[in-house]
């Protein structure tokens, strides 16, 4: 295992220990309907249906679809707020 | 008397180099090991600093992925679903 | 104050005067470098705190830990040399 994993490891598994990687997906996840993400998401699934005919569009290839979208489309405050949040937690709880 | 005085110099001098050489190069190891331990130390530090702040964003990378996967099939799925609901009710 | 420790003093003082003590120190670091001993030092230095962590060694555990190594290390030509320079210079100022 190289060094660089090994400190990826121990982060998890400090952030999954306290139970703060799931408050920071539920950060994420709240920043994200706040800030207009889940609506402009829906917004361009329902162009693909539309585009393509929802008699051609399966789950799988909506996904494959939207997906690059979706990732773009998080803003980097919302990424940036994110990080220091880790941040800071690490520093008040980790000695890595 | 002159050639004691000169053999006494003589041996004095040969003592003398060997302490000193001695004394050099401790003094030199000395401060030569405690820089070298320094700055090995703060170059480790420097290491672990720079490892922990790129593991840091890999690891809130990765976060964001996982949910985002999470989130992007559960609303695909849910567009799905409404959209097949209102085409239904529409041919109602 | 004894005769011996009186030439000592003066011979002491005839080589700080004369800048040959720094010079002296100077040659031997750069023969350290030359030889290799500073890099096997550090490499040394780099094996200890790997060994036992960085978060445990102090700087003075590790001068403590890569002393003795360091010391044995100095190839005896480079002390050989460094005595060489000593006499020359004491042979040409002898009449102090």
């Amino acid at each position: 295992m190289s060094k660089d994993s090994q400190m990826r490891a121990a982060i998890n598994q400090k952030l999954i220990e306290m139970g703060e990687r799931e408050r920071l997906k539920e950060l994420l996840r709240a920043k994200l309907v706040e800030c207009g993400w889940k609506d402009q998401l829906k917004a361009h699934c329902k162009d693909v249906i539309k585009e393509k005919g929802l008699e051609h569009v399966t789950v799988e290839d909506l996904v494959t679809e939207v997906t690059p979208k979706g990732r773009a489309l998080v803003p980097d405050s919302v990424k940036k707020e994110l990080l220091q949040r880790i941040r800071a937690f690490l520093a008040q709880h980790a000695t890595l | 008397e002159e050639a004691r005085m000169r053999q006494e110099q003589e041996a004095f001098l040969v003592q003398f180099s060997f302490s000193l050489c001695r004394e050099l190069i401790y003094e030199v190891l000395d401060e030569t090991i405690k820089q070298t331990a320094t700055s090995e130390i703060q170059e480790a530090m420097k290491e672990k600093v720079g490892r922990v702040a790129k593991c840091t964003e890999q690891v809130c990378t990765s976060l964001v992925e996982e949910t985002l996967n999470a989130d992007i099939a559960l609303l695909v799925e849910d567009v799905l679903e409404a959209e097949l609901q209102r085409i239904q009710k529409y041919i109602k």
